[in-house]
């Protein structure tokens, strides 16, 4: 369970604006922040994108009783089992994946921060409870975890970021205490304290923002992790559902038994999932060595 | 070392029990319950209120686990109630199966990851790195689903080069004293079983074994490229041994002590992948076995098969504990 | 003939920022038995010298000009089997930080063992008792026991022993010692400088020692050079250059000396600004944007390496400045 | 075969009697073995090719055969999953059967029989010299032993996950435990064995049900010495309530008279039953026949491409046209008792308004989803049974697609548009009457959106939280459905509204009341013309919308040959052959 980690190293973290310029010039990183905004865009106006509202069926004068037809002028992407623009859908799709995984990062954020800086910061025996509570959790495989819950909540969007949330919180919280161990023993913090600043803005202040780079990378992974979680979750047939919100995973996960007739079905929400995943990778990697130069 | 390796194990105790509290808590608050799962559509009040009385459901929770415990403790995981089969006789078939596929996609992702990882390292910035660094981010980025699926679309469907679905030809007669199909092939000196085995390991295996590559073979680079870097590699150089020597014996072994932690870490990735893979190529193992106990709520099945995956991880990560310790003195003489 | 004979080195850097000159036209040489010293800051490309001449220079880096050879053999340009054989056995190298020069997951003995190997036919309980004789003789008690632990379980300065003691281990003719005491305290120093002197004594070899530190040098060198910018910018017997250093960058350096016993006063003269990176073959002198003594010829033309004095041609005492301290031999402004 | 139809209906009634507090175990995907029909004789089946003629020629081999899940066990006795009831209508036999493809009733292990006047005790003449698996024989006293033996079921065997059907056609056991569910009394009382070739079993009770339900493999007869060798009765209670048979008989030992012999069972990866060489009709052609389960649809049908099966069940209706034209697989069409519905709960606003349910019901385009979810393969129902069964009618209201008399029947409910409803679908399922809930439910979502309807999808695992969620009475608008247990209206009609259920949401006392009366009329025409008016009522009443009646298909490889499908999955794989 405590398997060594390489421990974040603090003094490399830079300023602030080296890692920017340093982040800048890293190509793949560019290229990640260049996917992930393209996507965004898509997500923000999709309605203008595209042709018509993604849950508009017509499969009776599209379909022909026959699934389904590929690309064409009128449809980009093709049709789906239902007559169903695969493009619109596509374009819409990128809302509720992004908003899987801000939203779930974000849940993992608060929880894992909350308690990795609590138990970096007093150390002693809240560390020590915290850690165990840690260390159960972490116990689980991350997308089991996630399972049990959508199994104990219900499916449905927020029951699926709260439970890939909270399977972040362990990978969250032990990274941000390790690194706010180390933040704590540098002869900053450790005069902030004998000054007899109040703690609360020594943690806020003085550790936490010294602390928090290793945190950011592994968030911005975890987007992309996020993604593939909740794909794999629709094809347990735990996704989300709702045809006006179609979410590229559950699309996937539907579409994979007409893999051979109609591959185009599973092929655009595929390569939407890869090439979204792709960017906050791509992203998170060149923060990685923005932040820390000597792993480039 | 056995001092390093009994005190892990100690730590692990806790957080075994707590696993078991959590688990068992679990599968008490998931709505519906077993007495619905099991009758259907047609459960009507009476119904499920003999049910439970009948499977003891209807006892306080901490009775129930009290109960629970004490059989665990005797080696007695319960039974099935889809299968009516024990937990440990599903376990005895199923966790070979799991454990098989999972050693397999391991195997194919650090022999082909480390060497990968190396290459690229050697020919840093070159046009190789480019395209491994690339590879391996398309690989990460794939959902394992996605990519099974697509495997055995290809290789089995199309091209028929492989089998679809399963661990062995059913036409197959082979001994299973261990249920490690590959193992009974070699102890049954069955050639023909032992190559269908492996046939049939192929995909589910390099289709759960991709991502782990993906990873291994970026941190091998990485941490290549940084122990190359190493005072020491230098002072290795300096000694007038040759490349080969110097790799060898100073930069992988300290490359690979991340590595060790990463192979760790992976495997609960890969007991999770597997719920996926197993799916999709119908293998008889853990995967498919929990997730369907999700679906019927087999409380039984889920409380022993959570609990046995945990206690593999934890093993698992125990022994790569060790296995750091053995390649790091540092740590083994601490 | 010369054991090490440097002439006109000229060594550039691949960077994302350009080329960097970090070594323009270094000449030096070190005789049998003889004891020399680089000294300079820190970027100086004293370092870069040192490994030029074992080859161990970075990937991006390029000998541009110059010849390096030991005992009359051309090392520039030397194929990597051959130049193994020089390494280790010709020359060796001491290098800066114990702490990470010392591959940690190797045992102190088997990373003295390794040179044996590579270089003699020492093997089993001879290789094995060879190696005890070396702990042995670099002060390190209990050798036996010494030679089965880890870099980890030895402190700073029982590693830098233990790294004389790979570099000694096949008799060099030549050992290049690069800041062998920077990282440790005083005491440690003291013993260090002392065992390596008795060592060169002992073996008559020829020392380039590598410091910033002229205090270092001062016990240990007959003769020194000081390098700046990737120049050596004087060079003369260690006497001569304490007594009359006659290049700015010298006096700075000397003055920012503190003295253990106060016989010789000096006032503590840091130097103001920071050493040059070398994008290009400057147009004047190196140091002229920290000098004091610039003047107008500084920036304009490159000073070369002539006679202080009256010491005409025989190098006793060299100095590369057009505007140089008055020598204390003449007294007066040349 | 004499008095047969005298008791038929009779014996249906009693028998449903008892289906309707009884619970299916069947799992999520394996409901295909649906218990016999015993009155709906007509129904076509089909067949993989040409039954063959003889077995001369025939070249055995080894057919391999994809089911959807792994047995559970093999004593028949105590099964009531389709795959187990699959494996054990090869390995054993009853009394009686079903002619192949039909419903109708045929010797088996009895060569005839007759009732008393009152229908209370059945003489049934027994062939000799039939020998079990094991070597023993076969005799009355062995099917006296049986009986004997199912009566006497005690503790968990009792359980419905125990002899569910023994539940279901005789009622209660010998001494019931003290706090099972089953019924209180039993339909059986004792059997004796006058000669080797003669059994006499009496019943509690005039019943005809009990004919019809002796066709149910659970009813198959086993080897007396195998029984009692390999501890078939011998069960225990686990910690958990579990039943727990600790004998070997029904995981090891399945000992019967079929055509087919059990050979081994390596749980949760394949099943393997080899020809009975000693049997006494026509022995099978095939040398083996070997179960694979495969849960994925998907993965059925890629095992079929590449050869790795040869034939499998439950295909999905996407798959049939893939399946159709490729030269190498084929078809077999077996016709389904069953009904697919948009239930309403009216306790549930605006489902309580007519109008509402009526928009509903004209604005869900049913044909094109029969088109394109079904493939085709099933019908639009005009009520909520399938017209197979006695008292369908066609003279129900009707509400074909018209997108503007739905229009015009919301408009008449006077709620402001657009009307928000919740749509409940599960996840996790495949029925055949609903073999893709989520396409069913976008479809009429998309439907019902341009009535004027704002709807909300709402999905659900199947077990427990869907089923939990709709009998319950918590979802408005749902998707279920309901495969006949029986060929009679009580298994459809009578099951969903003779009792009060919160899923609809409604009680219509009258109307509880002539499902009640229905259910004790014996004379066929009079019961078929009160069904008609029940079926009237219902439509008017309007408590949810049939959308489909289905059939559903297996697919073989085009050279299998023998194959006939049931529509009570009483199928044999004894006539099938394999060529090339």
């Amino acid at each position: 369970m405590t398997a060594p980690v390489p421990a974040p190293s603090v003094e490399s973290s830079g300023r602030r604006s080296d890692v920017l310029l340093r982040l800048r010039r890293n190509r793949g990183a560019m290229v990640g922040a260049a996917i992930i905004g393209l996507i965004v865009l898509a997500a923000i106006f999709a309605p203008l994108i595209v042709p018509e509202t993604p849950s508009k069926t017509a499969y009776l004068s599209r379909l022909d009783g026959r699934c389904c037809p590929g690309s064409s002028a009128a449809h980009w992407f093709g049709l789906d089992e239902l007559g169903r623009d695969v493009f619109s859908r596509v374009v819409f799709g990128a809302r509720v994946s992004l908003l899987v995984a801000v939203v779930s990062v974000a849940i993992g954020l608060a929880f894992g921060v909350a308690l990795g800086a609590a138990a970096g910061y007093f150390g002693g025996a809240v560390d020590s409870a915290i850690m165990r509570f840690i260390d159960i959790m972490l116990a689980f495989p991350s997308f089991l975890f996630a399972i049990g819950l959508v199994a104990l909540l219900g499916p449905g969007l927020w029951q699926i970021m709260i439970a890939i949330g909270v399977s972040n919180v362990p990978i969250f919280a032990r990274l941000l205490r390790g690194s706010m161990l180390g933040v704590r023993q540098t002869p900053y913090v450790a005069s902030a304290r004998v000054l007899g600043l109040p703690a609360r803005r020594v943690l806020l202040v003085h550790m936490l923002p010294n602390a928090i780079s290793p945190v950011i990378v592994a968030a911005t992974l975890a987007m992309a992790t996020a993604i593939i979680e909740t794909a794999g979750l629709g094809f347990l047939g735990l996704g989300t559902a709702d045809p006006a919100r179609p979410e590229w995973g559950v699309m996937l996960a539907n579409t994979t038994r007409y893999l051979q007739t109609a591959p185009h079905l599973a092929f655009f929400p595929g390569i939407a999932i890869v090439i979204t995943v792709l960017g906050f990778n791509l992203l998170g990697d060149g923060l990685r060595e923005a932040i820390d130069p000597k792993l480039s | 070392m056995l001092r390093f390796a009994l005190k892990r194990l100690l730590l692990a105790v806790p957080v075994l029990i707590g696993v078991s509290l959590l688990v068992f808590a679990w599968t008490r608050a998931l709505p519906g319950g077993p007495a619905q799962a099991l009758l259907g559509e047609r459960a009507t009040p009476a119904a499920v209120a003999a049910v439970e009385r009948n499977y003891g459901l209807d006892r306080p929770i901490l009775v129930q686990y009290g109960k629970y415990m004490s059989r665990v403790a005797t080696g007695d995981l319960g039974r099935s109630i889809t299968s009516r089969r024990a937990i440990t006789t599903e376990l005895k078939d199923r966790f070979p199966a799991t454990v098989e596929l999972a050693l397999s996609a391991m195997f194919f992702a650090v022999a082909a990851g480390i060497p990968l990882g190396v290459v690229a390292a050697k020919h840093a910035r070159k046009a190789i790195d480019h395209i491994s660094l690339v590879g391996s981010l398309l690989g990460i980025s794939m959902p394992v689903f996605f990519l099974a699926l697509i495997l055995k679309w290809a290789f089995a469907v199309k091209l028929g080069w492989l089998p679809s679905i399963g661990r062995l030809d059913v036409k197959l007669k082979l001994d299973r004293h261990t249920n490690f199909l590959v193992l009974d092939a070699i102890i049954g000196r069955n050639g023909t079983a032992l190559v269908d085995a492996l046939k049939h390991l192929v995909l589910p295996a390099v289709a759960l074994g991709t991502i782990p590559l993906a990873i291994i073979a970026r941190i091998t680079r990485t941490a290549v490229l940084e122990v190359m870097t190493e005072d020491f590699v230098r002072t290795a150089r300096a000694k007038g041994m040759s490349q080969r020597i110097v790799n060898r014996r100073h930069v992988l072994p300290n490359a690979l002590l991340p590595v060790t932690t990463v192979i760790g870490l992976q495997t609960g990735l890969l007991l999770s992948g597997a719920i996926l893979t197993e799916t999709v190529f119908a293998w008889g193992g853990m995967g498919t076995w929990i997730f369907d106990a999700v679906a019927k709520r087999d409380y039984a099945v889920l409380q022993g098969g959570i609990l046995f995956i945990v206690i593999v991880f934890v093993i698992v990560n125990l022994l790569v504990d060790i296995g750091y310790a053995l390649i790091d003195p540092r740590i083994r003489l601490r | 003939m010369a054991l090490l004979d440097i002439e006109g080195l000229t060594v550039r850097f691949r960077t994302l920022r350009g080329e960097v000159h970090a070594v323009n036209g270094v000449t030096l040489s070190v005789d049998e038995g003889e004891t020399v010293a680089l000294v300079g800051e820190s970027g100086s490309g004293k370092s870069v010298t040192a490994l030029a001449v074992l080859g161990l220079l970075a990937p991006t880096a390029t000998i541009a000009a110059g010849s390096i050879r030991s005992a009359g053999r051309e090392l520039v340009g030397l194929p990597g089997a051959k130049m193994r054989e020089v390494r280790g056995r010709a020359i060796s190298m001491v290098f800066q930080d114990p702490m990470t020069s010392l591959n940690p997951l190797m045992t102190i003995g088997a990373q003295i063992r390794e040179v044996l190997d590579a270089h003699t036919d020492l093997r089993g309980r001879a290789a094995k008792q060879r190696v005890v004789e070396l702990i042995e003789q670099v002060g390190i008690p209990d050798a036996e026991r010494r030679s089965f632990q880890y870099p980890h379980q030895f402190s700073g300065g029982m590693r830098q022993r233990a790294m004389i003691a790979v570099a000694i281990a096949c008799k060099p003719r030549l050992l290049i010692a690069d800041e062998p005491t920077t990282a440790l305290d005083v005491t440690m120093q003291a013993q260090i400088l002392g065992l390596l002197a008795s060592l060169i004594a002992e073996y008559r070899m020829g020392l380039l020692l590598i410091t910033h530190d002229l205090g270092v040098v001062a016990g240990t060198c007959e003769t020194t050079n000081v390098m700046y910018g990737g120049r050596i910018v004087e060079t003369g017997t260690t006497r001569e250059i304490f007594r009359s250093p006659t290049h700015p960058y010298t006096r700075g350096l000397l003055g920012s000396i503190p003295t253990m016993g106060g016989e010789r006063k000096v006032k503590l003269t840091a130097i103001d600004g920071q050493p040059p990176v070398l994008r290009s073959t400057p147009q004047g002198c190196t140091f002229e944007a920290r000098c004091a003594n610039r003047i107008e010829r500084c920036v304009v033309e490159v000073p070369s390496l002539d006679p202080v004095g009256d010491d005409t041609g025989s190098m006793v005492h060299a100095a590369a400045c057009f505007n140089p301290w008055p020598s204390a031999r003449d007294g007066g402004v040349a | 075969m004499i008095r047969q139809s005298r008791f038929r209906v009779f014996a249906s009634l009693l028998a449903l009697a008892l289906v309707a507090p009884a619970c299916s175990s069947d799992d999520d995907s394996s409901s295909s073995t649906a218990p016999p029909a015993t009155n709906t004789g007509e129904s076509p089946a089909t067949s993989a090719g040409e039954p063959p003629a003889t077995n001369a020629g025939a070249s055995g081999g080894t057919l391999v055969f994809g089911a959807s899940n792994d047995p559970r066990i093999l004593d028949p006795a105590l099964a009531s999953d389709g795959e187990s009831l699959r494996v054990a209508t090869q390995i054993f036999e009853g009394l009686v059967t079903t002619k192949a493809g039909s419903t109708e009733i045929e010797p088996a292990l009895a060569t005839s029989w007759s009732a008393n006047d009152e229908g209370t005790e059945w003489t049934f003449t027994v062939r000799t010299g039939v020998k079990f698996h094991d070597g023993t024989d076969f005799d009355a006293a062995a099917v006296c032993f049986n009986f004997d033996r199912w009566y006497n079921f005690t503790g968990p065997l009792q359980l419905n996950s125990g002899a569910y059907y023994w539940r279901v056609i005789f009622g209660g056991f010998a001494q019931n435990e003290p706090d099972s569910d089953a019924p209180e009394t039993s339909l059986y009382k004792s059997c004796d064995a006058p000669s080797a070739d003669t059994a006499v079993i009496s019943l509690t009770a005039p019943s005809a049900a009990f004919l019809s339900g002796l066709v149910l493999p659970p009813f198959a007869i086993a080897s007396p010495t195998a029984l009692q060798d390999y501890e078939a009765d011998k069960a225990s209670v686990d910690g958990d309530g579990n039943p727990v048979p600790e004998g070997t008989f029904g995981t090891e030992h399945p000992i019967g008279t079929g055509p087919f012999k059990f050979e081994e069972w390596v749980p949760n990866d394949h099943l393997t039953i080899v020809r009975n060489d000693d049997y006494y009709g026509t022995p099978a052609i095939l040398d083996s026949v070997i179960f694979r389960p495969i849960t994925d649809n998907a993965a059925r049908l890629q095992a079929l491409q590449t050869g790795e099966i040869d034939g499998y069940d439950l295909v999905d209706p996407q798959d049939l046209e893939t399946i159709s034209s490729d030269s190498n697989l084929q078809l077999v069409e077996r016709p389904s008792f069953n009904v697919g519905y948009v239930g309403f709960n009216q306790a549930i606003a605006p489902l309580d308004n007519l109008d509402v349910r009526k928009a509903i019901a004209l604005g869900l385009n049913r044909q094109a989803v029969i088109d394109n979810v079904y493939s085709d393969s099933g019908q639009v129902p005009l009520e909520f049974m399938p017209p197979a069964v006695v008292g369908w009618t066609d003279e129900v209201t009707r509400y074909d697609y018209d997108l503007d008399a739905a229009k015009a029947a919301l408009a008449a409910s006077g709620l402001p548009l657009p009307v928000k409803i919740d749509f409940y679908y599960p996840s996790n399922v495949a029925r055949p009457y609903m073999p893709d809930p989520q396409r069913i439910a976008e479809a009429f979502a998309s439907d019902l959106d341009a009535v004027g309807f704002d709807v909300t999808l709402i999905s659900q695992p199947w077990t427990p939280d869907y089923l939990d969620t709709t009998l319950s009475g918590n979802a408005s608008v749902y998707l279920l459905g309901q495969t006949g247990d029986f060929g009679d209206p009580e298994t459809f009609v009578g099951t969903f509204f003779r009792t009060n259920s919160p899923q609809w949401g409604f009680d219509d006392p009258e109307l509880r009341q002539s499902l009640e009366d229905a259910l004790r009329i014996t004379d066929l025409d009079e019961r078929a013309a009160a069904y008609v008016e029940i079926n009237k009522t219902i439509m008017d009443i309007l408590p949810g919308v049939p959308f489909a009646h289905s059939t559903s298909n297996l697919a073989f490889k085009s050279t299998v040959s023998g194959y006939v499908a049931s529509p009570v999955t009483t199928e044999s794989f004894a006539t099938v052959s394999m060529s090339g």
